[in-house]
C-alpha cells in the first residue's frame, strides 16, 4: 500500500513555522472534504457525507501540538478531526469510498474512522457517545501515569445527551486530563442551536469547578491557544477544560441537505469568516501558494490511492468482529 | 379491516403513518408527538410533514438530543393525561433510553395499576447508508419485556392502522417502523375510520406444503419467494406477517405450522437470540409431530451491518434466500 | 377497605394552622418509618426499607400547599414525599409489609409505590430514572393548558447519572413547570457525597438559565419558602428552579446496613439538628402533644389495618401488566 | 483445568470473583477494577472487598452514579493500554449502558480493526428482595450483539476460571454474576493458575433419556432434579450447562440432544425470546428427526419480578419444575 506523507504537518510545523503548519493542514482537511463532495456529486460516496467545512480551525487548532500518544475523540462530522490527528488523507478518502483500503476496510464510512495507533479513537454514529469514552481514554493516561491527555470533540448538540454531562462530573471529580471542545456550528441536524441548547455552553462546567472558555471557532490561533492552556493543565494534573468553540456549518447536516431551514445571509456572512482565509492572510503569499500546492498534489495523490483500492465486497464483512473468529 | 373504510388509495408507508397520526390527533386532542426533527423539520425522513402547522408547537415539539427525557417526556405526559407518541430517530438510539423504556414505561401499570396509554415510534433496519450504529434490528429485546407491546408493521396499510390502535392502546406500545419499507406502497383505506387489532397475524397468502412467518422487510421477499416457488416449483407458501412481536399470535403460527409440517423464519435480525428463535421455539414446543423438516432461519448474517448500500443489502436476506429456505424444507429432514 | 382520615393534613393544615400541619406530617412519616424499622428488625418487611429518618422536612416543606393535580415524583427513599403527597399511612405500611392492602398489592414494596390518582408518580428503584419522568409529568401539564406543577425529589447522588442532566436542559428550554429538589443527605449507599458530586449542586442549573439555591433541609420553613417561591414561578410559566436541601441520613442506606463507614460525630451532630424537634419547639406544647398523640393513633390503625390485610400470595403475581391480559 | 491448579477448597461463588480479580489484578498491572461501591465498600454485597487495599485507588475506583460513563472508562481505558474491569452493580442498571456496550464496546474491532480487552461484570437474577427493577435476566439481548461475548457461571469454580479467562481475553465481555449464586459453596482450584475457556459448555452430569441445558441458578436446581429422577423414575438426565452464552458451545448441545432425544432448557428469565427459545430453535434445526418429545422450557411465568422474597422464589422455576418437565417429555409427543 502506498503511503502518502503528510510534509510539515506534525506538531512542530516543520522548518516553515506552526501557522505555516495549521494552515496546510486546515487547507488539506477543506480539500479532502470538497473533493469528496464532489465525488458524493457522482455517486462514488456509498454513504452520508457529514462536512466540516468552515470549522476547520477547531480541529486544527486543538490538535496542534498533541502527541500521538495523546488521543482525541470525534463525531459524526469528524474528517478534520481525523486528520488533525495524523490520520492519513489516502486512507481516509478509501474509507468513504467504500474502499478496501480504508480504514475500517470500506464498510464503515465516515461516521466509524477509528484508528487507536494514532490516539484516533473514533468518529461516532451516536451523538455524545464518544464523550464516557474521553473520560476513559483520560481515566486510562491517569491511571497508567502517562502525562498525555484526552481531547473530546462534540457537537453543540451533543450537550443535550446525559453521556456529556456524567463526563463532566468525573472529569471534575477524577481531574482527568481531559479537554472537552464543544464544536459549536450553530446547527444540530435540520434545527437551530435555540431548539437544543439553553443558556450557555461554555459554562456548563461551572457549577462543577470546570474552567470554560468561549472562542471563536473560526480563528486558529485562538482555539490554539485556549486549547493549549487546556492541554498543558490537564498534562500538569489540573483537570479538565471546556472550550466552547463558535464557529459555522457551511453545508448541510449530510451532503445533500439543501439547509432550506437557513437564511442566505446567515450563510454569506459566516463564509466572509472563512478560518482558511483568515489563517492564509497572516502567510507570506509565496509560503501559502506553495502549501496550498502541495495540498492538492497530496489530494491528487490520495484520491488516485483510494480509487485504486478495490471497492469492498462482501467478503470482507465477517472481518475483525472478534479477536479469534467464533 | 372496520366496516366505515371502504375507499383505499395507494399510499408509501410514511404516508400511511403521517395519516394515523394526522387523525389520531384529529380526533383526541391528547395525543401529542414529540422527539427530534419531528416538528419543523417534519422528521428526518418527512413522516411527520405538516403535522406541527396542524397542531402547533405545544403538541408537535422538537427536542434535544435526550432520549432519556424523550421517553420521559411520554411516560410523565401519559401519566397526567396525555396520550403521547414520542419518536426515537432510528431504534438503534432506543438503546439511550431503555431504562425509560423498560424499567418505567413497561412496569407503570404493574407498579401502579393505572393505565399509561404511550407510543414509542422508532424506524430500524437496514434500509440506507447509515452503517453499524443506525440499522440495528433488536426487536426481540423489546418483545421480552412484559409490560410492553411491540407491533412492526410491514406495510402501509398496516402502518396506518395498528398505529391508530397503539395510540388508543392503554399499555406502552414500542411501534417499530422500517427503514427499508417507508416508501414502499400499498393500497391503504382512507376516509373512515380504519384500526387494526393489536396481536393479530395475517395471513398474507394461504399455501399448503410450508408456512413462512415473516417480519418487516422480508414479508415482500417472503410474498415474491412464494409466487416465485408456485411458479417454478409447485410448492404452495402460506406467508403469515405476525405484525405484533408481543404478544405474540401463537396460534395463527401454530395452527399454519401444524398443517404445513414446514417452517420458514424470515427477519432482517442477525439470526441467534431473535424474533426466528422464539417462532422456532414455538413451532417444535406445538408441532414436533406434524414437522416433515427441520425450520430454517432465514436472517442476516451474525455480524455488523456494513455503511455501504450494497453491502448492507448483500448481507441482508432476499426472496431468494427465502426460496433456498423454503427448498430445503421440501428436500425434508 | 376501611380508611385511615389523615386529619389536617391538607394543604390548609385546618384550623390548627400551617406550622401545625407540617409538623403533623413530619411527626406521621417519621413514626411510619420507626414503626416499619421495628418491623423489619421483627422480621415482617419483604423488602429493603431506605429509611428517610431526619429528612422529613424537605418532603413536606417541598409538598406543602401542592395541589392533589400537581405531581411528585420520587425515589428509593420516599415514603416522606409519599406521606407528604397524600399517600395513606395505611395502605403504604401494607405495601411494605407485603400485603394484599397496599398500593402495589405487596409486589412492590417502598421503591415502587405509584399512586397517579394523587399525583405520586412513584418512588422509583432506579436512580435518576424520575428525573425524565418529572420533565414529562410537566410538559403534560403545560401542553394541557394547566397551571399545574411537577416537584420532582432526588438524591445528591442522582446528579451523577445523565438522565438528570438532559432533564435539566429541557426544563429551561420548554420552560417547563417543574421544581428540581434535590434531597442531599451527604451519602450515597456506601461512599460520601465527595465520591459522587464535583462542586455544587445548587448551580447544576445556572449555565442553563436556571436560579438554584440552597436551604437547610432540615428546617421544613426554610425549604418551605424556597419551593413556595418555586412553585409560584412555574405556575406562572416562569419555568424550573433547583433547590438543594442539604439534610443528612440518620440511618443506613438500608435497613441493616450500620453504615460503619462514617463517624459517630457526624452522625450525633446531625441527630442534635432533628427537623422535627425544631418545628415542634414553634408550636404551643399542647398542641404538640395532641398532634403526637394523634399520630400515635393514626400509626397504630394504619398498622393495625396493614397487618389484618392478607399476605400478598402467587396469586396476584400476574396481575396489571397489561390492560387486557395476553 | 490448567495442570498447575491441583489443590482446591470450597469457596462461595463471590470468594471466586474476588479470587480471580486478585490473581489478574496481581499478574498484570494494565487491569484494573472501576464501578459504583467497588472500592472503600468493597461491593454491595461484598464481592471487591480487599482489593482497594490491595492495589490502590487509582486501579480500583469507586465511580459516581453514571453508568454509561461506567462503560465509558472502560472502553477509553482499554483503547489506551489498560485491560479494564467495569462493574454495573445490578444487570438492569446496564440498560443504562447499553449504547456504550453494544453501539461501542462491541463494535470497536469492527470498526478499528484493534482489541479491546474490557469485561463488564454484573449480578443478575431475583435472588433478593430487590423488586421488578433489580432482578431481571436479560441475558438474552447481550447474546445477541455481533462482537460481545457473554459469560454466565453458575458456581464458583467456573466464576473464577472464566472472570480470569474474561480478563485476558482480547474481547469484550459481558460477565453476568448471579445474586442467587453468590454465597453457593463449590470446590474452586487455588494456587495455581485455573483458567477455564471461553465459548466451552461443560456437562455437569451425564444421561442417556432426557437432555436439561440450564444455566445460572437453575444448573444446582436441574441437577437436583437429576438426581431425583434417577432415584424415582430410574430417568438418566444430562444436565449441561453453557457458561457461555455468546459464542453458544451448540456442538455440545446439539450432539447431547441428538444422543437423548429429548430435551429441557431451564433459566430463571421468562420464556418469550430468550436463551432458552435459542436453544429449541437449535436443538430443533439440527435433531428433528432425533427429538422424541416436544422440547420444554422451564422459566419464569412472563410477568415482573415481585419484591417479596418468598413471591420471587414462587415465581422462579425450582427442582420440581425441571422434574416436572422431564417427566413431561419422558411422556413423548
Ligand atoms: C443519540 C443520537 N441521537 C440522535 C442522532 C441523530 N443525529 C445525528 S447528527 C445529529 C445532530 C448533532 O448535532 P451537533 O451535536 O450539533 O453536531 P453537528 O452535526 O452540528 O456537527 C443528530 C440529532 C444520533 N446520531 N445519535
Ligand atoms: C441507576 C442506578 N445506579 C445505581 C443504583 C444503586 N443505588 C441505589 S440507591 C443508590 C444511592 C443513591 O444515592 P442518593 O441519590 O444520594 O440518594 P439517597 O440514597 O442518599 O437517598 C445507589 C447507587 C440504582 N438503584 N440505580
Ligand atoms: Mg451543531
Ligand atoms: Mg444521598
Amino acid at each position: 500500500m502506498a503511503e502518502v506523507k503528510l510534509a510539515a504537518a506534525g506538531p512542530a510545523g516543520g522548518a516553515r513555522g506552526a501557522s505555516a503548519g495549521r494552515y496546510r493542514l486546515m487547507r488539506l482537511s477543506r480539500r479532502l472534504e470538497e473533493t469528496m463532495h464532489d465525488q458524493f456529486g457522482e455517486g462514488q460516496v456509498p454513504g452520508p457525507l457529514h462536512l466540516s467545512i468552515g470549522q476547520e480551525a477547531v480541529a486544527v487548532g486543538a490538535c496542534w501540538g498533541l502527541r500521538q500518544s495523546d488521543a482525541v475523540l470525534s463525531t459524526h462530522r469528524g474528517h478534520h478531526h481525523c486528520l488533525a490527528k495524523g490520520a492519513r488523507a489516502d486512507r481516509l478518502m478509501a474509507e468513504l469510498l467504500g474502499r478496501e483500503a480504508g480504514y475500517s476496510h470500506g464498510r464503515g464510512g465516515s461516521m466509524h474512522v477509528s484508528i487507536p495507533s494514532i490516539g484516533l479513537l473514533g468518529t461516532n454514529g451516536i451523538v455524545g457517545a464518544g464523550v464516557p469514552i474521553a473520560a476513559g481514554a483520560a481515566y486510562g493516561m491517569q491511571a497508567q501515569g502517562r502525562d498525555d491527555v484526552t481531547v473530546c470533540f462534540f457537537g453543540e448538540g451533543a450537550t443535550g445527551t446525559g453521556a456529556f454531562a456524567e463526563a463532566l462530573n468525573i472529569a471534575a471529580l477524577w481531574k482527568l486530563p481531559l479537554v472537552f471542545v464543544c464544536e459549536n456550528n450553530q446547527y444540530v441536524e435540520l434545527t437551530p442551536l435555540e431548539v437544543h441548547v439553553a443558556g450557555e455552553i461554555y459554562r456548563r462546567g461551572e457549577s462543577h469547578g470546570i474552567p470554560g472558555v468561549r472562542v471563536d471557532g473560526n480563528d486558529v490561533d485562538a482555539v490554539h491557544d485556549a486549547a493549549s492552556d487546556a492541554v498543558e493543565r490537564a498534562r500538569g494534573g489540573g483537570g479538565p477544560t471546556l472550550i466552547e468553540a463558535v464557529t459555522y456549518r457551511w453545508f448541510g447536516h449530510y451532503a445533500g441537505d439543501r439547509a432550506a431551514y437557513r437564511d442566505e445571509d446567515e450563510v454569506t456572512a459566516w463564509r466572509e469568516r472563512d478560518p482558511l482565509v483568515r489563517a492564509r492572510a497572516a502567510l507570506d503569499p509565496a509560503l501559502a501558494d506553495e502549501l496550498d500546492a502541495e495540498v492538492e498534489r497530496e489530494i491528487g495523490e490520495a484520491l488516485a490511492f483510494a480509487q485504486r483500492s478495490p471497492v469492498t465486497g462482501p467478503d470482507m464483512l465477517a472481518l475483525d468482529h472478534l479477536a479469534v473468529p467464533a | 379491516m372496520s366496516p366505515t373504510a371502504t375507499k383505499t388509495k395507494p399510499l408509501k408507508m410514511w404516508q400511511g403513518i403521517n395519516q394515523a397520526l394526522v387523525e389520531e390527533m384529529e380526533r383526541d386532542e391528547r395525543v401529542v408527538l414529540v422527539g427530534e426533527d419531528v416538528a419543523r423539520p417534519g422528521g428526518p425522513y418527512g413522516v411527520t410533514r405538516g403535522l406541527l402547522d396542524k397542531f402547533g408547537p405545544l403538541r408537535v415539539r422538537d427536542t434535544p438530543i435526550s432520549e432519556a427525557v424523550v421517553v420521559g417526556l411520554g411516560i410523565g405526559g401519559g401519566a397526567v393525561g396525555l396520550r403521547p407518541v414520542v419518536e426515537l430517530m432510528f431504534f438503534d438510539f432506543a438503546m439511550i433510553a431503555m431504562d425509560q423504556i423498560v424499567n418505567q414505561a413497561a412496569k407503570f401499570r404493574y407498579f401502579s395499576g393505572e393505565s399509561l396509554p404511550l407510543t414509542i415510534r422508532t424506524m430500524c433496519g437496514a434500509g440506507g447508508p447509515n452503517g453499524a450504529q443506525h440499522s440495528q434490528n433488536f426487536e426481540a429485546w423489546y418483545s421480552a419485556v412484559p409490560g410492553l407491546k411491540v407491533v412492526m408493521p410491514s406495510n402501509a396499510a398496516d402502518a396506518k392502522g395498528l398505529l391508530k390502535a397503539s395510540i388508543r392502546d392503554d399499555d406502552p406500545v414500542l411501534f417499530i417502523e422500517t427503514l427499508g419499507l417507508l416508501t414502499a406502497r400499498r393500497d391503504v383505506p382512507v376516509g373512515g375510520d380504519f384500526v387494526l387489532p393489536i396481536g393479530v397475524a395475517e395471513t398474507r397468502r394461504a399455501g399448503t406444503d410450508v408456512t413462512v412467518v415473516a417480519i418487516g422487510r422480508l414479508v415482500d421477499r417472503a410474498l415474491d419467494a412464494a409466487a416465485r416457488l408456485a411458479e417454478e416449483d409447485g410448492i404452495s407458501v402460506e406467508v403469515i406477517d405476525p405484525r405484533t412481536l408481543s404478544p405474540l399470535d401463537t396460534e395463527t403460527i401454530v395452527s399454519s405450522v401444524a398443517r404445513t409440517g414446514r417452517l420458514v423464519v424470515a427477519q432482517e435480525a442477525t439470526s441467534p437470540y431473535s424474533f426466528a428463535a422464539e417462532v422456532c421455539a414455538v413451532a417444535v414446543e406445538s408441532c414436533l409431530s406434524e414437522l416433515k423438516a427441520p425450520p430454517v432461519r432465514v436472517t442476516s448474517p451474525f455480524v455488523n451491518v456494513p455503511t455501504p448500500v450494497p453491502l448492507a443489502e448483500a448481507r441482508a436476506p432476499g426472496a431468494d434466500d427465502v426460496v433456498a429456505a423454503v427448498r430445503t424444507t421440501m428436500r425434508g429432514a
